[in-house]
């Protein structure tokens, strides 16, 4: 596309723009102000014959930048869709018509509003330019799986399987993981009645025949740097030697370790080798080999066995497990049948409190247990006793009694530990502003454990964790969101789970790396902004080299040069603009949205002078979640205050403290900012934005006073998308504050 | 007519819900083409009539609106709406679909300003709020539904509420004489997706669903507690509106039961230890919730939601699965029989609203199924290899809360693409 | 408190279930209890009795032999099969409930003078004498069963009773001397004692 | 109408001189009125009803009554054999079931019949009245039937608990069946429809040997019907119209009300209807007399 720019505007007078509104107004604004080298109405601009009005001047007429003036960007974008120019909506309906009562005494006011959505709208795309690839991106098909337990193993067949060459890094010296000491597995096809084979050998079979799988084993990730598409891994052998191997994608998948049960004297089990943790029976059991279990003592074969439920699992106690392994029932079962199958007069005791056997698998196998006559019993076990026969005390929940009873063997129902690396936010990331030499050293890894992944990124060397060590993703709807792009965690690293969901678990992280791998390749930008093509670049003269970027991008995107200067790494990178947010000298721009792209819409907005009385309300909305809300306001004919100017941003994160200074400047009597949800349970769709801006704007305060404004001129809320009453109430408060306090003194 | 371009190397997704949609995204945005058949006039299905997720208490609709930007901005998928596949031939990487396409009487010129729904004025029942509410006969199936067009109910053709729908609409969007259509087209691999159904109520017949009006079920509580919903976000008793503060969640209802359903639905433990928090947020220290179980079963991770439940003192266990439910003659109040079975504790407990967890019945019907596939005897699709090219995403394979329907869609996304790629690779 | 009659060792231990399954009428079907108590609850006569279905099942599971049959839980059951109806896991209930009050009375280890148990046993004996019942029979013997001054008692307590059953010939006085009865008394008696013979037999058999 | 045969199974109590004679009564008019013959299976036995259990084993108690189906399908061949005794009915039912699940115990079942020549096919239907009055004949062919409607009565229909559990009428609900109320409708009557003690158990069982704990249930069920201003209580079952009528006096005695509530069977309801007298509908037969149903007859 050549660089010549061609402006074309479009005002659509359907769904009563045309009767609410003076559209040859708003032409004659696109035109004279807002520099439209055309500008066009349509009654109808959605419609076919509207959408190839447009279409003729792109390629007719050439243009490169259009404006169209019409309902929410949110609505229509199908028909919308000029993927080969720049574009700008400004929002007449849902924004302006919907929002303000139909009658004479507003329709001044309700004028304004559209005219300064137009002025907004042609400003901005006059500062725009068309996002394109940086031809930074190669695409790089291979997939980086480390740890090859069964979803290692599983991750690597299903990504083969989809024709992408795969390596399996594993620290041992065979693949298999825990798996490959289990007797037999939880059953995953119906009817869910008998253990069944783990499969672990013909995973391996397979692994082994498939020319498009590498295995290192004895083998470790000494060194990941680069990005999706072009990670460069160092893979370092027991013996020493070290190979680097470039990926598209990685991969996670290191599993779990077993809760320690000697942690919890009242188990006995480190006073009795006849106590074995669940995981320790299934080597006894493989010993067996068919044969009699018999118990590690005195190798007597066991007659009784008890096994004991939730053992420091979902429990408040300090040193406990807080959450479940979720599985850890449906092992019993398998268990106790390893003993009923072997001899049926063997008695099999489960004292469980709930009984977690979930699904139609869960129950149905639970059932088949029964039928081979295991005992269920729900009771709290309050200490097992050693001994040559062991007692195991208990209450008995139902029959209501403390009791007890003899076992020759004591399982315990131990809980899972992912085996994630160190949490890179163990401790909260600052910047000393005095002493600079201090952010060169790396912050200190949350507990001694070995880094698995060992990235080489600003914000710490591993994935980080979400609760609990676990590397879960925080998002319900979608499980595979990762804070390091490319790099997908499954298995119990992710969440407690058995081997059916492990397995699935493992395709779908496959999934998310195969298209992690093919977007770099394109130069898209991965979930929530997929497909997007604009990414972060910075003025280098104008960089004070002072790391907030890098500190505060919250998915690690951002190393630095040994200068100190910021290393965007595209492919790394989400597009929230964080790192805009964060730039004190606004050097950080992107193609289509900048410092600049708002700082004009901000400046074109009409500010009447102070006799007028009437004041200018900014409003900086979230798109994720703010300005749908808004937008179904317009659809409920909730009313918005005509003072107010929305601008959408990409998220509150991205807000540049400048816009707020600029605006108060030129005039605005009152700012409102809405973001998501921030905290714990944070629905920011860019996880830290709507902090970081709650916490940048706390330093508002400061401005203001030094402009000796009231504080109450700025405030900043959380909205949820579902604030469909509230957040226009917001707005409204803020035109009652502003009535309150009184204009701003800033007016030319 | 609908047009659908389609070969053998595109996917089909069959349901539009969060695993549907979560599957067509994932491979659309791997460059694969989709097309994704969905029965309602709008995807999303059943989380968009949820309040709240466990355990974080985001809303549904934060994510479905990246879901739903993801689709508009898509050109790889193809969305068919009021449309259900009726035939399924050939194998893995050569199957031919047939979709019955059901008139909407409303075409894609609609721009959703909503003349229509004001120009009708007959009323029906509002299905997205399980009949708790009153649409128009000309509606929009809720404020965020994707495509945003509205839809004529047929229960309106013929009458002068349909004339006054066409010609309220300057768009020409209005189309009544729209008739059912068949299309037919290729895809080389199918993901069924078709998610699930509350089970009906009515058939517990101990509980008196059909008899006490206070006895509703968890997913008509959802709407009830939703501030955008039927009752503005009040929890009330539907015998006389009065605010419930005394409230029963009677967990197994039709689940782990050989008279109704044969499976643990999963789930419904976390929804009631979420409704309680609507109870909490909505009534304060005023509302009291009884959860009558036989095993609380959260969901791993997600135990220590269970743990701050059962640290609220306005929330009560009973260890017991309610025998029947009788009513107060006077105050229309339901009265809860049966025993806690931890010891032996008779009660007969009386409550302003009874809240029954009903379960997840797969919506899989294995008679009406177009292909020959491994169901089990839940209803249930089996992750068997004899199904092909065929691949189950969400609550067809399982009962599933959103979280792990999402991720295992993606899963199934993936073996999906598996079978395109290896007709890609053949063909070249 | 854990019972005495129960041997520390025969806790949660299969044999006393076992032994259930081979001996009582679907015994095979305790193990199949997840304890939900939907039984207990339906139960119309739950208020009168110690134990649950559901709990007599896990005192079983639990070994608790002694306590099981010698409890008057089972003698409530009206046979009324509510449980039945609404059991989750399809438990025979009612049959279960007979079942262990009949294997108890083989044990002799019924509570003494359990009025019902001693009710069912006339009846029994009232409808082997002559293929059919006899109720006036039936009920006069149910009144003597505690000996002949507290029978005369129960008489005169239902006097009333009986005039108006007479009155509206709905009891027959003459019913005393022989009665209704099937032609082929011998037969019918025959025919079950061999049923008892072999039932018996299988009994020996299991144990 | 063409006529029905069936084998009839009356029981114990429906003998002539029996707690329930005046139900066979009624029964008998109802259906020549409907045209059903009723041939009795000769030489029946009593089916041990669900008390039995105390003296008598499993596999003697369902010899009982394989004794009976197997003598209906050497004399009645080809017909349903039907009863009007919940208890009849049930453990007959019950008896076919379980012999034809458990082939071992049918096999012995026989070797038992085998002492007197009786053979067992167990192919043989066993239904109950009610089921053929609400599938076989309908409600429609009831309410044709009507000459003296019984308007302005209201009745609670008492369905009991073994007409209705564990196999029901018609796949009716358990908990809430209607085939009565609808019979009731069917012959002008007022039914009432919200009656919660329509299933509860009258505790027939308990009886004679602990009256209190059947007394109690028993007090339960008429005060409903009084609080629903019942004239009348309807119900199918010999055991629970037994049970809740003869008892009234000790109930009051014992609680202080002053019950006085007829009980009657559906069928004097439909033979008074039809427009047969007061004896045919076996109104003498009442301990508390239906005096609404005597005037209706008596017209």
């Amino acid at each position: 596309m050549s660089d010549e720019k061609k402006f074309a505007g479009y005002i659509c007078t359907g769904c009563g723009i045309g009767e609410r509104l003076d559209s040859s107004q708003l032409e004659m604004i696109a035109t004279r102000e807002g520099k439209m080298q055309s500008c066009k109405q349509h009654e109808m601009l959605c419609s076919s014959e509207g959408v190839q009005l447009i279409r003729d001047d792109i390629s007719n007429e050439g243009a490169t930048h259009i404006m169209i003036a019409a309902c929410s960007r949110r609505a229509k974008v199908e028909a919308f869709n000029f993927t080969e120019v720049a574009m700008t909506r400004a929002n007449l309906r849902e924004g302006v018509i919907w929002v303000r009562p139909d009658e004479p005494e507003h329709q001044e006011t309700t004028q304004e509003m559209a005219d300064d959505y137009i002025r907004m709208a042609c400003a901005e795309l006059r500062s725009m330019k068309m996002p394109k690839a940086s031809g930074e991106q190669t695409l790089n098909k291979t997939i980086l799986v480390v740890g090859g337990g069964i979803t290692g193993m599983s991750a690597a067949i299903e990504s083969a399987a989809a024709g992408y060459p795969v390596h399996i890094v594993e620290k041992q010296g065979a693949l298999g993981g825990q798996a490959a000491d289990y007797s037999k597995a939880i059953p995953t096809r119906s009817p869910y009645k008998e253990p069944r084979d783990t499969g672990v050998a013909e995973m391996i079979a397979s692994i082994e025949a498939n020319d498009l799988i590498t295995v290192h084993l004895n083998s470790t990730v000494a060194r990941t740097a680069g990005a999706p598409g072009r990670f460069s891994v160092d893979i370092a052998t027991e013996s020493g030697t070290v190979n680097t191997e470039t990926f598209g994608a990685i991969i996670q998948a290191t599993g779990f370790k077993l809760y320690d049960p000697s942690n919890l004297p009242q188990y006995g089990y480190s006073k009795s080798p006849d106590i074995v943790t669940n995981a320790e029976l299934e080597k006894l059991v493989k010993d067996a080999n068919g044969g009699p279990i018999k118990r590690p003592s005195d190798g007597k074969e066991v007659k009784a066995v008890a096994f004991v439920q939730n053992v420091g699992q979902s429990s408040t106690e300090e040193g406990q497990l807080p959450y479940h392994s979720g599985i850890g029932d449906l092992i019993a079962i398998k268990q106790a049948m390893y003993f009923k199958d072997q001899n049926s007069d063997c008695d099999t005791t489960i004292l469980f409190n709930n009984l977690r056997t979930p699904g139609a698998a869960g129950e149905d196998f639970y059932r088949a247990g029964q039928e081979k006559m295991i005992t269920f019993s729900k009771g709290n076990v309050s200490e097992v006793v050693p001994g040559d026969s062991l007692e195991v005390k208990f209450q008995d929940l139902i029959l209501d009694e403390e009791t007890s009873m003899q076992a020759d063997l004591v399982v315990l129902d131990v809980g899972m530990i992912p085996n994630s690396g160190p949490d890179p936010y163990a401790v909260p990331m600052v910047i000393d502003e005095e002493d600079e030499a201090a952010e060169d050293t790396p912050p200190p890894p949350s507990v001694s454990v070995d880094s698995i992944l060992n990235l080489d990124y600003r914000q710490g060397t591993d994935l980080p964790h979400l609760k609990n060590g676990f590397t879960d993703s925080h998002f319900i709807c979608f499980p595979y969101e990762t804070r390091r792009t490319g790099i997908y965690a499954a298995g119990p690293l992710r969440r407690p789970m058995d081997m059916r969901q492990a397995q699935d678990d493992a395709a779908g992280a496959a999934m998310k790396a195969i298209q992690a791998a093919e977007n770099a390749g394109k130069g898209m930008a991965a979930h929530p902004r997929a497909g997007d093509l604009s990414f972060p670049s910075f003025r280098m003269d104008g960089c004070t080299q002072c790391k907030r970027c890098t500190v505060e991008c919250p998915f690690g995107a951002i190393n630095e040069d040994e200068k100190g200067y910021p290393m965007f790494n595209e492919s790394r990178c989400r597009r929230c603009g964080t790192c805009m947010g964060a730039c004190p000298v606004r050097v950080i721009s992107f193609e289509n949205y900048s410092v600049e792209t708002v700082n004009q819409q901000i400046k074109n907005v009409d500010v009447p002078e102070e006799f007028d009385e009437k004041p200018r309300i900014l409003v900086l909305a979230c798109e994720n979640d703010a300005y749908p809300a808004l937008d179904q306001a317009g659809m409920n004919g909730v009313e918005i205050n005509p003072w107010a100017r929305v601008i959408p941003v990409r998220c509150l994160g991205s807000v540049s403290l400048s816009w707020i200074t600029d605006s108060l400047n030129s005039g605005y009597d009152g700012i409102v900012l809405m973001g998501c949800a921030k905290g714990d349970d944070y629905q920011c769709h860019f996880v830290r934005g709507s902090a970081m801006a709650h916490e940048r704007m706390g330093k508002v305060g400061d401005t203001l006073s030094s402009l000796n404004l009231e504080p109450e001129r700025v405030v900043v809320y959380e909205v949820a998308i579902t604030d469909i009453e509230r957040a226009p109430k917001l707005i409204n408060d803020m035109a009652e504050t502003v009535e309150k306090i009184g204009l701003s003194p800033f007016k030319f | 007519m609908t047009e659908v371009i389609a070969t053998n190397q595109t996917i089909l997704v069959v349901g539009g819900g969060i695993s549907g949609l979560t599957a067509a995204l994932e491979a659309a945005e791997t460059g694969k083409q989709v097309v994704l058949v969905e029965k309602r006039p709008y995807v999303g299905g059943r989380v968009t009539q949820l309040y709240k997720y466990f355990p974080k208490l985001c809303y549904p609709t934060c994510g479905l609106e990246i879901n739903q930007r993801r689709a508009k901005m898509n050109p790889n998928l193809t969305i068919l709406t009021m449309a259900e596949v009726t035939d399924i031939q050939g194998e893995a990487g050569n199957y031919t679909a047939s979709v019955k396409i059901s008139p909407r009487y409303v075409n894609d010129n609609c721009t959703g300003c909503g003349d229509c729904a004001k120009a009708v004025s007959a009323e029906f029942d509002d299905e997205y709020n399980y009949g708790l509410g009153k649409r128009k006969g000309a509606y929009l199936p809720h404020r965020m539904a994707h495509p945003q067009r509205y839809v004529i109910d047929p229960a309106i053709l013929g009458t002068e509420d349909a004339e006054k729908a066409k010609t309220a609409c300057k768009a020409g969007a209005v189309d009544l004489d729209m008739q059912e259509e068949t299309v037919s087209f290729k895809a080389g691999a199918v993901v069924w997706a078709t998610g699930w159904q509350p089970y009906d109520a009515n058939k517990i017949q101990p509980y008196g669903y059909d008899r006490f009006q206070n006895v509703i079920t968890n997913v008509e509580f959802e709407r009830m507690a939703d501030p955008n919903g039927p009752t503005g976000g009040k929890i009330v008793r539907p015998s006389d509106g009065e605010v419930a503060k005394n409230i029963a969640f009677i967990q197994c209802a039709g689940s782990r039961d050989k008279n109704h359903l044969l499976h643990c639905s999963r789930i419904c433990c976390m929804a009631t230890l979420k409704q309680t928090h609507y109870v909490q947020e909505a009534l304060g220290d005023e509302g009291k919730s009884t959860i009558y179980y036989i095993d609380i079963r959260a969901i791993d991770r997600f135990e220590d939601f269970y743990q701050t439940v059962r640290e609220n003192p306005n929330v009560s266990f009973i260890k017991s699965k309610v025998a029947s439910i009788t009513q107060n003659r006077e105050n229309s109040n339901p009265v809860l029989n049966g025993v806690d079975t931890e010891g032996y504790h008779r009660y007969a407990n009386e409550h302003d609203l009874v809240v029954l967890a009903v379960g997840m019945q797969p919506s899989v019907d294995k008679s009406s199924f177009p292909v020959d596939i491994v169901i089990n005897e839940e209803g249930f699709i089996e992750p068997a290899t004899e199904n092909g090219g065929i691949f189950a995403a969400g609550c067809s394979s399982d009962a599933l809360d959103v979280n792990r329907a999402v991720q295992q869609a993606t899963g199934a996304a993936l073996r999906a693409i598996q079978v395109v790629n290896r007709v890609a690779g053949t063909e070249g | 408190m854990s019972d005495l009659n129960t041997a520390m060792t025969e806790r949660y231990r299969n044999s006393f279930l076992m032994e259930v399954e081979a001996n009582v009428e679907e015994g095979e079907w305790v193990k199949m209890c997840m304890q939900c108590g939907v039984c207990a609850g339906s139960c119309p006569l739950g208020n009168a009795w110690e134990h649950t279905p559901q709990k007599l099942f896990m005192m079983i599971r639990a070994g608790k032999r002694e306590a099981v049959l010698s409890s008057d839980a089972m003698w409530m059951c009206t046979s009324c099969y509510n449980c039945i109806a609404r059991c989750p896991r399809g438990l025979p209930i009612t049959h279960i409930m007979h079942g262990l009050a009949h294997y108890a009375k083989r044990l002799g280890l019924v509570p003494k003078n359990q009025p019902t148990q001693q009710f069912s046993q006339i009846f029994w004996d009232n409808l082997m004498k002559k293929g059919r019942v006899n109720e006036l029979k039936l009920g006069l013997s149910m009144y003597f069963k505690d000996g002949f001054g507290q029978g005369i008692k129960n008489a005169m307590a239902n006097k009333q009773l009986g005039q108006n059953m007479m009155k509206a010939k709905r009891m027959n006085a003459m019913e005393f001397f022989g009665g209704h009865g099937i032609k082929d008394t011998s037969g019918l008696q025959k025919m079950i004692k061999k049923a008892q013979e072999i039932e018996d037999a299988k009994y020996q058999g299991n144990s | 109408m063409a006529k029905k045969e069936v084998s009839y199974y009356p029981g114990c109590s429906s003998q002539t001189g029996a707690s329930s004679s005046n139900m066979m009564r009624a029964t008998q008019t109802m259906c020549d009125e409907l045209d059903i013959q009723l041939n009795e299976i000769p030489d029946w036995n009593c089916c041990g009803a669900s008390i039995g259990y105390g003296g008598g084993g499993e596999l003697p108690r369902l010899t009982l009554s394989a004794r009976n189906i197997a003598l209906s399908e050497q004399h009645n061949p080809g017909q349903e054999i039907i009863a009007t005794c919940a208890a009849c009915w049930l453990s007959t039912r019950e008896a076919k079931e379980r012999l034809h699940e458990d082939a071992n115990m049918f096999r012995d079942a026989n070797t038992a019949l085998n002492e007197i020549n009786l053979k067992l096919n167990n192919q043989t239907p066993v239904r109950h009245m009610v089921e053929v009055l609400v599938e076989d004949i309908g409600f429609e062919a009831i309410k044709a039937k009507v000459k003296k409607p019984l308007e302005g009565l209201k009745i609670a229909s008492y369905v009991g608990c073994q007409t209705n559990r564990p196999f029901g009428i018609a796949e009716e609900s358990f908990e809430n069946p209607v085939y009565l109320d609808h019979i009731i409708e069917s012959v002008g009557a007022d039914s009432i429809p919200t009656y919660e003690k329509k299933v509860q158990c009258c505790g027939g069982a308990l009886a004679f040997s602990e009256p209190e704990k059947s007394q109690e249930m028993i007090h339960g069920i008429i005060e409903a019907a009084y609080d629903h201003g019942a004239d009348l209580i309807a119900t199918p079952c010999p055991l629970c119209q037994a049970n809740v009528e003869i008892y009234q006096d000790q109930i009051n005695a014992r609680f202080g009300s002053k019950f006085n509530m007829p009980v009657v069977y559906y069928s004097q309801l439909m033979s008074v209807a039809f427009g047969r007298n007061s004896k045919d509908s076996a109104l003498d037969g009442q301990i508390i007399r239906a005096k609404s149903l005597e005037d209706i007859a008596g017209k």
